[in-house]
């Protein structure tokens, strides 16, 4: 196991843990705010890299003079508008009025309405249940380090998702919405006292967390080169352990929990003896494991229970 | 003098840096009715809390008729006889009035898988004992309530809540009775007409204990035999009501002090 | 509201007009019908609905043709590539007498589970695209048949061609569906009997998105040639995540990945010099090829006939005319069908063996040459003016 | 017994019931489905808005064993109208297993509030043991079926200490791991027969062959009725069971570990050993339903017992109505039979039906029966 193939296992291992943590943030938004989580948000993944593939074929891109890579900026922003939308409605009209409901109510309609948006697409997509080639918009630059392969857009694509999660991290921590988020969190009841317009903070929640999650699909379909209907299943359930894993409400845990799933799947692959398809077997083993070590996650925030 | 029922020394309670206990020694005869008093945050509720297990004590020791209870789990201490009620009433909406009184009633229920799923007969005939036993001690506190024993306790008056909880913590024949505010969230007149009937039941069996929490001073002064003032996690004194109310220190705690000229 | 009394009749009178207004006219003509069954929903949702509507051209087509003696009824049901799924439909379409014959199954788990179903009930089924061996050759079920040929006999000839183009070492990726499964052993079989070598095999799941771990390892190995057993969603993202990662070595598929889907999923760049082989000839180099596609370019289908088209075609073509020969019904035609030899179908000459599997598979290597899928020996390919990917 | 005039609007009421059933089953063209779909559903709103449902409530609880007989009665009569019919009767023994599955699920969330993402896992083990037991030792069939629930809970208390530990989301996270696991684990286990699954040798119990077809009297009926007898033993067994657990000290300990751990636990109620009981009973009993629904199909394998079917024990028991026994059976009905009769409608299936589900979830949250406060005495009348 040379120096140049542990290089390349890290940087496939950071693509991947890139693409769980956009997913987990999502999840960890939504979980902050309302005490919610929302299955549906793998899907939106799927309905992000579907809108992007869209608005590139009808040419909304086609910015004259611009190269084409900097028409692909165009593309993402009209991903991640479609899918911030479509994220608000799924809050005013699937999440708000399940508030009072029990958890189970809420999560389970949302796994409907992930399996609506996945046949919805695979049925009036035209020819959506095919997997779709995604447009090659960033440059085909690539250096080579010996036996190591860095490719200019794998690396482009990494630093605008720390660009993007740290730019979330900013609005959650430094700013007046972040803060009206933190303080619905915290206690949704208390916030609107204090004049914090609590239906707003939701719809401004959600429109950032299907943001970072249109940015997720998008980059799948940059990094893989192909999307197809039934990518936000799977991206669903892992990017939901990943954010529970760090510890559900908390951001950076998030990260943290999307980084350890795709380590733990890089590694079940090459360390694993028999075939890798155990690597799913191993990923979720260790979930439950750890699960069973931190009840709360790992960076989990530590709430007393009021008696 | 009766025997000492229940006693604490040196009981401390700290979450991260804030002390909501702090070296608390309290002694409890049996058959005493003890007023725990103290401005909001003292650690009233905490010291309930600590004693019945739900949270574990960081100093001290707990002794409870002769044996130490110190950190003991919530299901051990109740089986040792301490029942309690909540500050907020806990109880099971969802479930009928004598479902949420039997919950009280574990220890003498036979949790026997056969006994349960096989004996029906059996069963149907202690569910019914257990029925006349709930009524009868319903009656005491609130006779209307027998007619909807079967009904869900979500459609219950602030105070019949209040009731049925108390009930569920007698049903299980308790010696040490901890009460948490009962009069929270009732009018005036209700608060009394629940302390009259609380005396009624004490009467009746001597030997049980109870511990009180309340704010409104003119109960504490009608119903209780012994007090104890708490201020910022300690013990300011222990007395009768009427050694209490006078001590300077617990004047200052509760009003404040008059400021000397000097000190301006 | 209304009074207690009143009620209950109101509710009962409303149900009973409600029962009578649903009871709907039977159709006056004697009709036989024929059953189709096939991945209608799911990842394999573009393939079942091409061999639907071929097998619903054979039925128009003869029911628009004067001669025949009946009208035929398809129906088409969707085991969704599930085998609970396939068991209850199967159960379904065999309970029900009217319907004689069925072109059933491209998943083989399905049509695995099935096949008792079908001789239960003494139901004829001929299977359109599963290729698992055991499904005929695993009972002597005399209803069972199947037209396209199996995995065995696939990767014989695969891995005879591969040897002839001197290729030494292979990397086997397949998912972990029995389709899958069968393909890696076949190959594996073949290919090591001819003395090549197989550095590496890695099982990956159906739903698995990133292959990059596993390619980076392949990578390590260098193997000659990379072969994908699996189908067309998989041999999609398999083929560009290895172009990331730089992974230039000769990529050799199955009947699996042979469809218009993969050229479109991958881009005509990446997918040429993809090698796959498939039973039978292509549409074109069939005789009856261009009347197929053009009648079923006529009846304007949603859907592309894709790679198993032809097989339910002849599949339903052979039933109609067995039921044309024998008579509607199921034990005549099952004799009918056993008694075929050298039957002319759309895919070529059919001959059943005692196990009902077609003798005499055709099997046709097919590589891409600028975006289409071509027959090897018409492409540049054969001719040397292009060459596939030797790795020194 | 009940008196005459309820007598005689139980008997009617259920006569209607089983009559709308058999027509719902026995339709096969698209516009006489669409007809009684509709129907059904506008009695239903009718019976909602004229309040009558509340008054058909009331009748059901004031004699429920009488009920229970005709609910009985009236499944037997679908049998025997029915007994030629493989496909129906096939389909009317799914509804009884997936009933007596959810039923366990329902000891486990409806009761003790453990919530089980890996339903249709327990489900596949239970089936995979009767598999494995029937394919390679000669034990009788019957026998199978407690042995696969065993081996469900046994593999079940494997995710006990995690699920113990965690709560809320993050136990729903532990179970649903243990669901994508499940799956990857059948499909590459190659002595599991990989991802062709096993196949069953038909039931044999009490000398009967499960696979001939049998004649009753005098009339030839499909082998499914065997099939269908032993499933709606089964579930008057799980039913009996599950009824007798709710109406049990164990059930109010159960009720009072779901709704307030802390408060139970400061009434002795040990919180930690009622989980374990309600989740390791669940898994039994949906390991039994797994056993006989693998012998009935008499072929299993891995795409049977996924997450997403785990989802469709979880939907049905949410649609019936968390608790409610009928309501868990009335759903299982609804949810089996509707996308069965939608096969029609073909390629839009999953849409209609999950669009559906959401629908009912966002206006009826509560369930189709939701569950009543319970009453210890059989009659109901105490």
């Amino acid at each position: 196991m040379d120096i140049s193939l542990l290089l390349q296992f890290f940087i496939n291992g950071c693509m991947l843990g890139m693409m769980y943590a956009l997913v987990a943030v999502g999840f960890t938004l939504f979980f902050g705010v309302l005490d919610v989580i929302v299955f549906s948000h793998g899907d939106s993944v799927m309905v992000g890299a579907f809108a992007g593939l869209t608005f590139y074929l009808l040419g909304v891109y086609a910015v004259p003079g611009l190269p084409v890579w900097a028409s692909a900026f165009f593309v993402f922003l009209a991903g991640m508008a479609f899918v911030a939308g479509a994220g608000m409605l799924i809050s005013r009209f699937v999440i708000m009025p399940l508030r009072a409901a029990p958890a189970l109510n809420t999560l389970l309609a949302t796994m409907m309405l992930g399996t609506v948006m996945r046949e919805a697409v695979r049925l009036f997509f035209p020819d959506g249940s095919n997997p779709k080639p995604f447009p090659r918009l960033l440059p085909d630059w690539s250096w080579k380090f010996g036996d190591v392969l860095l490719r200019f857009d794998n690396l482009a694509l990494f630093v605008a998702g720390c660009l993007l999660i740290v730019g979330v991290a900013m609005l959650i921590n430094h700013t007046r919405l972040g803060m009206a988020i933190r303080a619905v969190a915290q206690d949704a009841e208390a916030a609107q006292i204090m004049g914090v317009n609590f239906p707003l903070i939701v719809l401004a929640t959600f429109a950032i967390g299907s943001a970072v999650a249109a940015f997720a699909g998008l980059m799948n379909g940059l990094y893989y080169n192909e999307i197809n209907f039934n990518l936000g299943l799977l991206l669903g359930a892992i990017g939901f352990s990943s954010a529970v894993i760090g510890g559900l409400g908390n951001v950076y845990g998030a990260i943290l929990g999307g980084f350890v799933f795709a380590f733990l799947q890089v590694v079940g692959t090459v360390a694993m003896p028999f075939s890798s398809a155990y690597k799913d077997v191993f990923a979720f083993g260790v979930v439950i494991v750890l699960m069973a070590i931190f009840p709360t996650g790992i960076l989990s925030e530590r709430q007393s229970q009021r008696v | 003098m009766n025997k000492v029922l229940f006693s604490c020394e040196g009981l401390t309670m700290k979450f991260g840096g804030l002390t909501a206990l702090n070296r608390l020694d309290l002694g409890i005869d049996e058959g005493d009715i003890l007023g725990l008093v103290g401005p909001n945050g003292s650690g009233k509720t905490t010291f309930f809390n600590v004693v019945t297990g739900i949270y574990r004590p960081t100093e001290g020791r707990v002794f409870f008729d002769g044996k130490d209870i110190t950190g003991a789990s919530s299901q051990t201490v109740f089986e040792a006889g301490i029942a309690r009620t909540f500050q907020r009433s806990r109880l099971c909406l969802e479930l009928s009035i004598f479902d949420n009184i039997m919950i009280g009633n574990f220890k003498r229920h036979d949790l026997g898988f056969v006994s349960n799923i096989f004996r029906r007969k059996t069963f149907q005939k202690t569910c019914e004992e257990e029925v006349e036993k709930a009524i009868e001690l319903i009656r005491l506190l609130n006779p209307e309530l027998v007619g909807s024993i079967h009904k869900p306790v979500a459609d219950l008056s602030m105070i019949d809540r209040r009731r049925i909880e108390i009930c569920r913590a007698l049903i299980g024949k308790p010696k040490l009775l901890f009460l948490d505010e009962p009069s929270a969230g009732m009018t005036h007149d209700e608060t009394n007409q629940l302390m009259d009937e609380i005396l009624a039941m004490k009467s009746d069996e001597r030997q049980l204990t109870i511990v009180l929490i309340e704010h409104e001073m003119g109960i504490i002064g009608k119903v209780t035999t012994r007090c104890a003032v708490l201020n910022f996690g300690e013990k300011l004194c222990d007395g009768t009501y009427q050694s209490i109310v006078e001590n300077p220190l617990v004047q200052e705690a509760y009003l404040g002090r008059e400021v000397t000229e000097d000190e301006v | 509201m209304m009074k207690k009394s009143v009620r209950w009749p109101v509710f009962g009178g409303a149900f009973c007009l409600a029962l009578a207004l649903s009871a709907v006219p039977v159709l006056a003509k004697d009709t036989v019908k024929v059953g189709y069954i096939g991945p209608l929903t799911g990842g394999n949702s573009a393939i079942g609905l091409g061999a639907r509507n071929s097998a619903d051209l054979a039925v128009r087509l003869q029911n628009a043709d004067p001669k025949s003696k009946y009208q035929y009824e398809l129906v088409a049901l969707d085991d969704e590539c599930k085998a609970n799924i396939g068991v209850q439909v199967a159960t379904k379409m065999a309970a029900d007498a009217k319907i004689l014959g069925a072109a059933t199954h491209y998943c083989s788990a399905v049509a695995l589970g099935t096949v008792d179903i079908y001789h239960r009930f003494k139901m004829p089924a001929i299977v359109w695209g599963a290729v698992e061996p055991k499904i005929t050759y695993g009972n002597d079920y005399p209803e069972i048949f199947r037209t396209i040929g199996t995995q065995e006999y696939q990767n014989k000839v695969a891995a005879a061609f591969m040897r002839s183009q001197g290729y030494k070492k292979f990397a086997i990726i397949h998912d972990t569906t029995d389709y899958g499964k069968a393909h890696k052993e076949f190959f594996t079989q073949f290919i090591t009997a001819g003395g090549a070598e197989v550095v590496g095999i890695f099982g990956v799941t159906a739903e698995q998105q990133d292959f990059t771990t596993e390619l980076t390892k392949i990578k390590a190995l260098n193997p000659e040639v990379l072969y994908f057993g699996g189908l067309t969603p998989l041999g999609v993202r398999i083929r560009s995540q290895m172009d990331k990662l730089g992974l230039k070595v000769q990529f050799e598929g199955t009947s699996g990945i042979k469809s218009d889907a993969y050229i479109s999923g991958v881009g005509p760049a990446l997918a040429e010099g993809t090698l796959s082989f498939l039973d039978g000839a292509p549409v074109e180099k069939l005789e009856g090829g261009k009347a197929f596609t053009q009648a079923y370019a006529q009846q304007g289908y949603a859907q592309p006939p894709e790679a198993m088209g032809i097989f339910a075609f002849a599949s339903m073509k052979q039933i109609i005319d067995a039921i044309e020969k024998a008579g509607p019904s199921r034990k005549a035609i099952v004799k009918a069908l056993q008694g075929l030899k050298e039957d002319d179908t759309l895919i070529g000459k059919v001959t059943y063996d005692k196990h009902g599997q077609n003798a005499i598979p055709l099997m046709t290597k097919y590589v891409v040459q600028d975006g289409k899928w071509t027959v090897w020996e018409d492409s540049e390919y054969a001719s040397g003016k292009r060459s596939l990917i030797k790795v020194k | 017994m009940p008196n005459s005039r309820d007598f005689l609007r139980c008997s009617a009421l259920a006569a209607l019931l089983f009559t709308y059933i058999g027509f719902l089953l026995g339709a096969e063209e698209e516009l006489s489905i669409a007809a009684y779909l509709l129907c059904g559903a506008g009695v239903v709103i009718a019976l909602v808005l004229f309040d009558v449902f509340s008054a058909i409530e009331r009748l059901v609880q004031a004699n429920e064993t009488f009920w229970q007989v005709l609910m009985l009665a009236g499944t037997l009569a679908l049998i025997a109208v029915f007994h030629q019919d493989h496909y129906t009767l096939f389909l009317i023994g799914t509804i009884f297993i997936y009933s007596v599955a959810v039923l366990g699920i329902n000891v486990q969330l409806g009761y003790a509030g453990v919530i089980n993402f890996s339903g249709a896992s327990f489900f596949g083990i239970g089936g995979y043991t009767a598999a494995v037991f029937l394919q390679n030792t000669s034990i009788p069939g019957s026998l199978t079926l407690p042995l696969g629930g065993l081996f469900a809970a046994v593999i079940g208390s494997l995710l006990l200490l995690p699920v113990l530990r965690t709560s809320g989301h993050y136990s729903a996270l532990v179970t649903m791991a243990f669901a994508l696991l499940m799956k990857v684990f059948l499909e590459v286990s190659e002595w599991l027969g990989g991802p062709q699954g096993l196949s069953l040798p038909p039931l044999e119990f009490m000398g009967i062959n499960f696979a001939e077809d049998i004649v009753i009297m005098g009339k030839e009926c499909s082998f499914y009725v065997k099939y269908d007898m032993v499933c709606l033993a089964l579930l008057v067994l799980a039913f009996v069971f599950v009824r007798r657990v709710e109406r049990s000290w164990m059930g109010l300990a159960m009720d009072a570990v779901r709704i307030d751990e802390t408060a139970a636990a400061c009434f002795g109620v040990n919180v930690t050993r009622w989980k374990i009981t309600a989740f390791t009973m669940g898994n039994f009993v949906i390991g039994m339903a797994g056993a006989l629904y693998a012998m009935m199909l008499s072929y299993i394998n891995p795409s049977n017992f996924t997450f997403s079917d785990s989802l469709l024990f979880l939907s049905i028991l949410l649609l019936g109505g968390i608790g409610s026994i009928w309501g868990v059976i009335a759903a299982t009905a609804f949810m089996v039979v509707i996308p069965e009769k939608f096969q029609v409608v073909q390629e839009y299936r999953y849409l209609i039906y999950s669009a559906m589900v959401l629908a009912m979830i966002l206006f009826r949250p509560s369930g189709l029966l939701p569950r009543k406060p319970r009453s210890y005495a059989m009659g109901g009348r105490s």
